[in-house]
């Protein structure tokens, strides 16, 4: 983890209030699912603001992937290509691919959680047939999908659910994934890889519940975070014990089975 | 020539006035690692230590305001075991001059964990954190009762040797009076100040964003009221003790501040969050400052508002 | 169909629950003639009235703090009399629903000025200003001695027919108890809250930035302690009295806040000096807002918080 | 007085930390000597600056000429053309031109108190014979003097004084003045005009009140501001009688004799 001043390359309008960010941070190297802390210039967010890395080049360009939803990700959206941003960075426990090698896996995504998830297939494309890999992918509409290309170009099973059916299947993402599993793997040891809205994840935990082929449901929590360096204690989210685990180290990453506040 | 920055807290010398405080640092574990050997402070003050673990409020915990943030952490901690196994040994091992921050649900509860700290090599003072509530006085905060404040500061003072820093909650509105009752209890050293309860609420949803509803304010807006808790305290005491600043320092100007205003040292707090490093660049910009202004000895500062 | 705004402070009904807060609006003629028809507002709270014209502090007065701002004005007003003859007429001829703001020395000189204010028609309610020293008990400030606070209270309480709001100062630390004692002592309605005390430090020049040393913090900065003091009040009250909120408002989240906390009407303080037409632009956007949210009557508000 | 969501049009270093800015305001009219009051974005300035009024032509476009001297000034620097500013004025009771009417008129400036002569020149020229019009300018060195091509054109008589002599006289620009005032029109009645720093004003007011041609001496004042409206009394200054009167209101250009704080 690193505190660094990061030039603007790209802060564009990517889709609806989607916004899509490229730093200069000149990082070596991240696990897909860390995130960022950045300083919002503007003055009217005091304390910084998590985001999913959705990729990292090798020129050790930063890619992060927001919905404007308040001051600060206004504030952002507005800042000029070209000025310098303070990111803390590749912070907490991210994926981990190893636990997949050999299954299924199975990305689940709703909203801006499609951004880690970017960084995931590509990591896992290195490292797996294709045809093992499947995307599930949620949105209100077609016109709140990213990064569609991306997926489509890796060439791995894509699977989208939108609200309002202007794409894919009309409806819930996880109904489409709960087909999928009766259906198609049902005998194939699986991974899931998570991220999105709470409610999504809640849902994902119960169908890996379920399902004895899934042999790890990995979620990538969300929580109200003051530090991001693991000593605040503000993000905490209840462990299947009973104890407070901090999202911004433990996580944002768990095991579902490991959670109770889900 | 190289200015002097050492300070004194009681007995305890610290190379320089530049403290970080407790909860918004951990166990400095996480700054060691990833951005600066963190012997290079005046003193790390801990997280707050009590007898048992505590597992903390329920979240939302922080909530971002108007330059500046709220905390109900609910004083989250691994406990004295933990501490003194998992935590302490690291901060002997990288050199950290260890303040640690302790609270208490009753007066036994201080003295049983100062008495333990006390014998610890690696513990080199002990701030009491009495923003607490007292479960046996009905739950009335220690912090806002003078005769309280003073009955588990001269507890503690008994049974220890080390110096005894007692940190005041802004929440009792006369702090001169506090200060007072506290000193003659027997504190080496006053930390001025905790955070003020406050609390912020979703409109939208017409609940209160923190779960446990209240929480305390710190950063820069609080700025302004912690100045001037230290600059009356400092005006007002006719024993002299130390003064430790805190409340929204965020930059050499803030700490020169606080320091003219009548503390001897400061601790760095929320602002920790913002800038990772900014606790050890306060070290060096102070010396800077020092070099600059002409300042010889830090002392100089300490009071030195003219008014 | 048109939402109702309308609030009860004591007898008086008020159009909407926006006033402008003391101090920060003058007389309400700078904003009348340059920004706004001042009689859409709720009510215009008066700069502070004392007996006698009072000349103010030493300058500077001002000062910028993080998300707020520091003044030591020291109560500069043109006296009851000239108030009477030069500004209330203004006040009266546009139809403004006027509170006026006063303070004192002694209990004697609120009693005398309450009375005479009673009796000007254009007087709508009088506010009871108690963040002032009690000259007779040494300088101590009314409003952190809840029994000073009483016996001021009811001795103006006694002497007038028109509603009393006692305004409470964040500068005592348990408001419930200051508000049970005001409240048992006959005040109608409480506002909550004045400033809090700070200070601004020029580290260059080392001298406090106020010629006064301490000011009165305003602003976006204490908007969570006043909205922790006002849940607070609301919460304990059992004798209900209606609360006026009062700090950091900017905007109309904030009102809805403020409302939601327990408060009955707000005042509009600092926010004036940000943007003049706020306080206006506030009740075209509280009636909005009750349309967008379906809320048919303002009090459907009024301690709507979900705790 | 009005509250004018204004365009920045310019914003441009002009010297050394001396930035000029044009603003869209669309004002009709104004008092040399008024001054705005400014909301400075970026989040540091919770209150508005105050700046004096330098010109405003007939196409209601205002000119401000500021110093960076701290967090605000800075802030404003940097704030793009194109930019909003929410702008409050003209404010204030600008200087009594009608007082000089006849006399000579003695316009004394230092650092960015210029700014205001300026416009006040341009409307003494309109009424007055240039001859009789005389400036008295005082800076740090050359680099620090504004808008000298401005007064060149009017033909008014220029007088200036850097502290290093690398423009006009060596030294402190009220001495010029006592010189001229010693010399050339000591018969003459006359008016000075005078804004810039504290120091060089009380330098004036005792300059004028050893003079008996000097009918009206007009003294620009600053102090610091919350409201600018007239309504919060943090900007007084002390009156002859010892009462407090308002720079922002019974202000900013005060009768020399009627102050007794300088
Ligand atoms: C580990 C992590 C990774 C994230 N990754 C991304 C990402 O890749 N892209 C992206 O667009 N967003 C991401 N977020 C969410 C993002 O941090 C928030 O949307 C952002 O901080 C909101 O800032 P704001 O100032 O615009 O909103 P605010 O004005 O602060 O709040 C607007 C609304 O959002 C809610 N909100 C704000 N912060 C949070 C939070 N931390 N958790 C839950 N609710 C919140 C508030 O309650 C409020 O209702 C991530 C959050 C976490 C914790
Ligand atoms: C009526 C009036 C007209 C003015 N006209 C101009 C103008 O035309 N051009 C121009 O450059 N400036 C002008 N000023 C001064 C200008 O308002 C201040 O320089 C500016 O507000 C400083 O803001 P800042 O945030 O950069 O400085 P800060 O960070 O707020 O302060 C920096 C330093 O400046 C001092 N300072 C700040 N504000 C004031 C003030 N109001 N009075 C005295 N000292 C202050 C502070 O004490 C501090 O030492 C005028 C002031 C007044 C009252
Ligand atoms: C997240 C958080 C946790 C804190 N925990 C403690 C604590 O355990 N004990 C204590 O005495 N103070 C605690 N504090 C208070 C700080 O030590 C400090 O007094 C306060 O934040 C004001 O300083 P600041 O404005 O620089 O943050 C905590 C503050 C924050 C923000
Ligand atoms: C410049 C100034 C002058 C004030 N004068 C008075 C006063 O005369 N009487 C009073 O009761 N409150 C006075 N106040 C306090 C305000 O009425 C209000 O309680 C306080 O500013 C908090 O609200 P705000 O944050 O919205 O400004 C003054 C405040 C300011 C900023
Ligand atoms: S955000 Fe501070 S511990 Fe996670
Ligand atoms: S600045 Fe408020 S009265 Fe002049």
């Amino acid at each position: 983890m690193q505190d660094t001043k990061a030039k603007i390359l790209l802060n564009e309008r990517y889709r609806q209030n989607y916004f899509m960010m490229r730093l200069e941070a000149g990082w070596e190297d991240f696990v897909p699912g860390q995130f960022v802390m950045v300083a919002v210039p503007g003055g009217k967010s005091f304390l910084r603001r998590p985001f999913g890395i959705a990729r990292l080049t090798g020129e050790g360009i930063l890619e992060i992937c927001y919905k404007v939803v308040g001051k600060g990700t206004l504030d952002l959206s507005s800042v000029p290509v070209g000025t310098n941003l303070q990111v803390l960075g590749p912070i907490g426990k991210g994926f981990d691919i190893s636990k997949g090698t050999g299954n299924i896996s199975i990305l689940v995504a709703g909203g801006y959680g499609i951004a880690p998830l970017l960084g995931l297939a590509e990591a896992l494309v290195q490292e797996e047939d294709r045809s093992n890999i499947h995307l599930f992918y949620g949105a209100q509409n077609e016109e709140h999908l990213l990064y569609l290309d991306e997926f489509k170009e890796m060439g791995i099973g894509l699977h989208v659910a939108t609200q309002d059916g202007s794409l894919g299947a009309k409806g819930l993402v996880t109904d489409e994934l709960k087909k999928f599993l009766l259906s198609t793997i049902n005998h194939q040891p699986s991974t899931i890889f998570a991220c999105g809205p709470h409610g999504m994840l809640g849902a994902i935990k119960m169908i890996a519940a379920k399902n004895r082929n899934i042999s790890s449901c990995q979620l990538s929590m969300e929580s109200y975070m003051a530090c991001g360096l693991g000593v605040c204690a503000g993000c905490v989210v209840k462990d299947s014990l009973g104890n407070f685990v901090r999202v911004c180290k433990e996580g944002p990453v768990f095991e579902a089975r490991e959670l109770s506040d889900i | 020539m190289k200015p002097n920055l050492k300070v004194k807290i009681g007995k305890l010398e610290l190379k320089n006035p530049i403290m970080v405080a407790s909860g918004t640092f951990g166990y400095g574990e996480e700054f060691h690692k990833n951005f600066y050997d963190i012997s290079k402070l005046g003193a790390v003050v801990t997280k707050g230590i009590s007898l048992k673990p505590r597992l903390g409020n329920k979240t939302p915990r922080v909530a971002e305001t108007a330059s500046g943030m709220l905390n109900s952490i609910g004083l989250q901690n691994v406990g004295l075991r933990a501490f003194i196994t998992e935590k302490l040994p690291f901060l002997q091992r990288v050199h950290a001059t260890t303040i640690v921050n302790i609270l208490g649900e009753k007066i036994e509860d201080y003295v049983e964990l100062a008495q333990t700290l006390d014998e610890e090599p690696g513990v080199h003072a002990i701030e009491l954190n009495i923003s607490c509530p007292n479960v046996k006085a009905g739950g009335v905060q220690f912090g806002t009762d003078p005769k309280l404040a003073a009955k588990v500061t001269s507890s503690v003072k008994k049974k220890i040797k080390k110096p005894l820093i007692v940190k005041l909650s802004p929440n009792y509105h006369d702090m001169p009076l506090m200060a007072k009752h506290v000193v003659d209890a027997g504190a080496d050293a006053l930390s001025i100040m905790n955070t003020i309860t406050g609390m912020a609420i979703d409109a939208e949803k017409r609940r209160p964003v923190l779960a446990n509803v209240f929480g305390g304010l710190s950063g820069p807006a609080i700025k302004p009221i912690a100045l001037r808790m230290v600059c009356q305290v400092y005006m007002a005491s006719k024993k002299q003790r130390p003064i430790v600043g805190i409340g929204g320092i965020m930059n050499i100007t803030d700490v020169v501040e606080f320091l003219l205003a009548g503390s001897s040292a400061v601790q760095i707090g929320t602002a920790n969050f913002i800038n990772p490093t900014i606790a050890a660049d306060l070290v060096d910009q102070l010396e800077q400052y020092m070099i600059d202004h002409d300042i010889a000895d830090i002392k100089e500062l300490t009071g030195g508002l003219i008014v």
